[in-house]
């Protein structure tokens, strides 16, 4: 029987780190993957990835995706597409159907990184055509570049239903409003900020009453819920939609742990028991990524590289010191993660009202998916001062400091850890150069200047949309409620290489505007709202 | 092992709802409704509802519906979730054509 | 501790159990089911719900014939629940001259007992099924055999006798029996609870091998891993029992599916398996086997593969019946993987021993005692694979 | 419909434009992307009618976990169209119930 160092199950951000690190070592590595592609969600995610550096930070899903595939191939991995792994056997054997024929790989360790599907929900009609999950919209849009729909109600409000709400409006679909039972915005609040601006609408203590439609979705009721998520009567609201997109959570896919007989545990979906090493209760048998407990990409990254090194000491290929040298390396990385009012431990926690440092969190934030006008003002990275300076609208701890890097005349700073709020410092100067603009993977940095002539003044945005508007072009500027508040004129647009499709936009607003105005839209499209 | 479980223990009448008609297995088209009525026929467990009604025995094998369905008879049995035992996962874990499941090949 | 009382405590809720508790409930009895796992989750639940009188053993034809005959084509309407059982004749193919003569033995055992099984050659099996592959030369046709849906039935004598006011309880492992001077009284469980009959039906599969050694009842048996794969659904092709000698056994089941089963030679030796895990050659061998057959099969999509424990006895026949050296225990252990079809007769057999009267069908060969001296065996030898379950 | 610019994609790696049918039409579609977005783009959403309420359903996961997007593709039914590469001259069928396969269609 053909037999690897390493079997690892998945080719995701998980599973190819893993591969990756294994293969460093020496070990003859395996992957498996049930796609014709490697990179699991990894060429889904078209944003730019929050974290550190070390992190791979503002880099896009994909582009990563290629790195590591590059990197695997390059060290010699074998990475078997097409791949379905049908089921792990004792002692340490998988059996994959591949090439139209059923096969046993012997292994001395295997990696399972199979990674995470979509919750759903059932309501009256979500059984039509036009009723699917955020993810799946995601794959038709990102991977094979179909629009999933043009009308669309995003039915849950964490990270994914507010990133795939914005990455339908980048594909050209309309998103009419975001729906989510709990009261409050789930995901990080400048995803939300990101979708607001445009005008999409949150609903919050809400959720759907029905898809209509006879042949496929061509309304939507939601309604308003208490508590207890029971529907209020007299509170129902139609929506014209074609589609509806299911962001309601992931559940790990671990059924080849529990076939392998794994003892498993409840976190937010059956995942096998690990210890820190990724190790599950079968000798041998690694978890690593989201089917060992939801997580970002950036983090399944680390526990692939983790659940690697534990496989390449058991086998022998590193020593103990290397081990714990490797080990703690990745530890530290993943706690930096780790941390804030998103970290595992406070997932669901409806309780936080204050930030890490002591300010009160954006009620409007978290109620309406954007910052009041006065809420704004309150927080370290928005200051009022002559000249250009960036505003910086990251109001929440997230895992998250490429624009510390980004500035290179230090005007912005970020306390200890990487999620402390970043700060602007009034002392230094800004060059206006717009790199944080652009770096920024929450795009929630602007460049302000709140009078660069007689009662008018600047705002520098990111803006990743088609069509780029035009030097001299007149529109409308939006707040962040995303209605229209002034007329805008664009004074300038940079593209650069490096800023990677995050366009800068530069409009002249009114002076009072300034702190106001966040998005823009053509007088076209703006008349179409 | 599973708890033990007094099956003559009083769960309450079936109370019907307005959405027992809403489809819960989409392979096998099984509603709300029969999933709580099972339970109310005294079958307390992921497998034996499964079994009974045929939820999560289609060509996903209860990859789309099984959360949803351990939510519904937890809550008929006035339980949590966590407390009710996942049907035994099986492979083959996506369907495989019988021709080439039988199709044994050794790579080396 | 107190114990808890009924008038019979049955032990096993798989069909057996619970078609003795439901028979004793119409009587009035008060019934208590111990299930150390969940309803009916061993044997009952795990087959190819075949309702075979054809290719048994000619101890327990009778069983199964009684049955065939005076059970299964009745239940659906008893039990308020339709157990999907169609009397749709079972087809066993052979490949060569020694199936031939198989088939001939069983055609003289089944002509004892006024079972018309006819053996089918070369053509005619072609145009009579014409999803039969050519690499089948011959083949033994029994109308009077049939299927039934094992899920149904064994839940659905559960939940008719869960109606009657049988108590069943869960989770409730029965690790002893305790005698009140020479009788079988009581059932000692896991949990420390006690419970207490008149009369005690133990009807435990392979795991209760070691409940009856605590009254020193020891069955010959050994615990047998089978496996069953299970394909997508497909319009009706056929609505028989399908049995093959290359060991493969099973049906298209009511909703479309086909369940088969075999054996890929290797069970014996897999007692050690995690009870979760079915094997990575099994399924592989049952598809291969049952594709030759049948190749249509070939196109479908398997969705699931599963394994079960079965209660192999020596002779491959189950020990059925009062156990008289142990006043007021009755006993079905070690049916051997083909103990469904006659399930509910074997439950209804123990609720009439255990109400103190006679048998309705002859099981006077299953009997314990036929362990007890070498010379009583009737024969001890390795049946071939072929025809042995469901 | 396809996207035909995309503000951060450069391009979608697919084969060559091919031609396949539906339900006897002739569409067009890139060699080598499922199925499934094939007729997505076409405007198609209706994969199949299921057996018992006939009730509409199309693409649901995408991934080939939920098969509920299947359809007979040629000539077999309960096809996961959302994984199943298309090919020129590939044969779709809207699935009624557990649909049939070529040899029972006589």
């Amino acid at each position: 029987m053909r037999r690897y160092n390493l079997c690892v199950i998945g080719a995701g951000p998980a599973g190819l780190s893993a591969a990756i690190e294994a293969a460093k070592t020496g070990m003859s590595v395996g992957v498996f993957d049930e796609n014709q592609k490697a990179g699991g969600q990894l060429f889904k995610q078209i944003h730019k990835f929050f974290g550190s550096r070390e992190h791979k930070a503002s880099i896009r899903g994909f582009n990563i995706g290629y790195e590591l595939l590059t990197e695997a191939k390059a060290l010699g991995v074998d990475v078997h597409l097409d791949s379905v792994v049908i089921g792990i056997y004792d002692p340490l054997r998988i059996t994959v159907c591949e090439d139209g024929c059923i096969t046993n790989y012997a292994a001395d360790n295997i990696v399972v990184a199979t990674g995470a599907s979509e919750n759903t929900v059932p309501f009256e009609g979500w059984d039509l055509p036009g009723v699917l999950g955020a993810g799946a919209a995601q794959t038709m849009m990102n991977l094979h570049g179909v629009q999933p729909g043009e009308k669309i109600i995003m039915l849950g409000s964490g990270n994914v239903g507010l990133v795939v709400g914005f990455q339908l409006l980048q594909a050209g679909c309309k998103v009419e409003a975001v729906v989510d039972a709990l009261p409050h915005v789930g995901g990080y609040g400048v995803h939300a900020s990101k979708l607001a601006r445009t005008g999409v609408p949150f609903y919050l203590s809400h959720s759907i009453v029905r898809a209509e439609g006879e042949d496929h979705v061509t309304g939507v009721v939601i309604a308003q819920v208490d508590s207890h998520f029971n529907f209020l009567p007299g509170t129902e609201k139609h929506f014209d939609a074609d589609t509806v997109c299911l962001a309601v959570g992931l559940n790990p896919m671990s059924q080849l742990t529990r076939m392998a007989g794994c003892e498993m545990v409840n976190k937010g979906g059956l995942v096998p028991k690990t210890d820190k090493y990724g190790a599950t209760t079968i000798d041998g048998l690694f978890a690593a990524g989201d089917v060992a407990g939801i997580e970002e990409a950036s983090s399944a990254m680390i526990t692939g590289r983790i659940a690697a090194l534990s496989a390449a000491k058991r086998s022998g290929f590193i020593d103990e010191k290397q081990f714990e040298d490797g080990y703690n390396e990745n530890h530290s990385s993943i706690l930096k993660l780790r941390k804030g009012m998103f970290a595992p431990e406070n997932r669901g926690r409806m309780d936080i009202t204050k930030t890490d440092e002591g300010y009160p969190l954006s009620v409007s934030l978290l109620e309406n998916g954007f910052v009041s006008d006065t809420e704004i003002r309150t927080f370290p990275g928005v200051i009022s001062e002559e000249g250009v300076h960036p505003v910086i609208e990251c109001t929440q701890n997230i895992p998250c400091d490429p624009c510390q890097e980004a500035c290179r005349v230090g005007c912005i700073k970020i306390g200890e850890g990487i999620t402390s709020l970043p700060q602007v410092n009034a002392d230094k100067k800004c060059v206006n150069c717009g790199r944080c603009v652009a770096v920024c993977p929450g795009q929630a940095i602007f460049l302000v200047d709140e009078e660069t002539e007689n009662g008018f003044g600047t705002v520098t945005m990111p803006y990743e949309f088609l069509p780029l508007p035009q030097k001299g072009d007149i529109g409308v500027g939006l707040d962040r409620a995303g209605k229209a508040v002034c007329t805008a004129e664009v004074t300038d647009v940079k593209s650069r290489k490096e800023f990677d499709h995050t366009n800068l936009l530069t409009v002249k607003v009114p002076s009072e505007m300034v702190m106001k105005v966040r998005f823009y839209k053509g007088k076209e499209a703006a008349k179409h709202e | 092992m599973s708890e033990i479980m007094d099956r003559s223990k009083d769960i309450g009448e079936f109370i019907p709802r307005p959405d027992d008609d809403v489809i819960i297995c989409r392979c096998e088209e099984i509603t709300r409704g029969e999933i709580r009525k099972a339970v109310h026929m005294g079958l307390w467990t992921m497998t034996e509802v499964k079994r009974y009604l045929r939820c999560g025995m289609g060509l996903c094998q209860g990859q789309t519906c099984s959360k949803t369905v351990k939510v519904i008879i937890a809550s008929e049995l006035g339980i949590k979730p966590q407390e009710l035992e996942e049907c035994t996962a099986r492979p083959p874990v996506r369907p495989i054509e019988l021709g080439i499941f039988g199709n044994e090949v050794e790579k080396l | 501790m107190s114990s808890i009382k009924a008038d019979v405590i049955v032990i096993g809720s798989g069909i057996v159990g619970s078609s003795a508790a439901y028979n004793l409930a119409k009587e009035g009895r008060k019934v208590i089911v111990l299930e150390k796992d969940m309803i009916g989750n061993g044997g009952s639940c795990r087959n190819g719900g075949g309702v075979r009188i054809s290719g048994r053993d000619p101890r327990e034809i009778q069983l199964c014939a009684y049955a065939a005959k005076n059970i299964w084509p009745q239940l659906s309407d008893e039990l308020g629940i339709d157990v999907e059982y169609k009397k749709s004749g079972y087809l066993f193919m052979g490949y060569e001259p020694a199936h031939k003569k198989m088939m001939q033995e069983r055609v003289e055992v089944c002509s004892k007992y006024n079972i018309k099984m006819k053996i089918i050659e070369g053509d005619d099996i072609y145009k009579r099924f014409p999803y039969v592959s050519k690499h089948v030369t011959v083949a033994g046709w029994t109308q009077d055999d049939g299927v039934a849906n094992p899920l149904k039935a064994t839940l659905g004598y559960y939940i008719a006798a869960r109606r009657l006011g049988v108590r069943y309880i869960t989770g409730e492992e029965a690790v002893k029996i305790i005698k009140i001077k020479d009788d079988a009284r009581q059932v000692l469980c896991a949990s420390g609870n006690i419970y207490e009959g008149d009369a005690i039906i133990a009807a435990p599969g392979y795991f209760g091998k070691d409940l009856l050694k605590t009254v020193g009842i020891d069955v010959p048996m050994q615990k047998k891993l089978n496996e069953i794969i299970v394909t997508e659904r497909a319009p009706k092709m056929f609505d028989h029992m399908i049995g093959g000698a290359s060991g493969h056994y099973g049906q298209q089941t009511e909703n479309g599916s086909f369940v088969f089963g075999s054996g890929s030679g290797r069970e014996l030796f897999l007692f050690d398996k995690n009870e979760k895990t079915s094997t990575e050659q099994s399924p592989s061998f049952i598809c291969n086997t049952l594709g030759i057959d049948i190749p249509f099969i070939k196109e479908l999509k398997v969705v699931r593969t599963w394994s079960g424990w079965l209660d192999r006895c020596i002779d491959l026949v189950p020990v059925i019946g009062k156990i008289e050296e142990v006043p007021g225990l009755y006993v079905s252990i070690g049916s051997s993987g083909h103990g469904f079809g006659p399930g509910p007769a074997v439950g209804r057999v123990l609720s009439e021993l255990a109400c103190g009267r006679q048998s309705p069908v002859d099981i006077s060969k299953l009997h314990y005692d036929r362990f007890d001296y070498v010379y009583k065996q009737d024969r001890y030898k390795e049946a071939t694979v072929g025809g042995s379950f469901g | 419909m396809r996207i035909k610019e995309h503000p951060i994609i450069d391009s979608y790696d697919k084969g060559a434009l091919i031609e396949f049918t539906c339900d006897g039409k002739k569409l067009n579609g890139y060699e080598g992307e499922p199925v499934a977005a094939a007729l997505e783009a076409n405007g198609i959403k209706i994969h199949r009618y299921t057996r018992k309420r006939h009730s509409p359903r199309g693409i649901f996961c995408a991934i080939g976990r939920c098969t509920d997007c299947v359809m007979e593709v040629d000539g077999k039914p309960n096809v996961r169209t959302c994984v199943t590469p298309l090919k020129a001259g590939m044969t779709v069928k809207t699935q009624y119930g557990d649909g049939q396969r070529e040899a029972e269609k006589e």
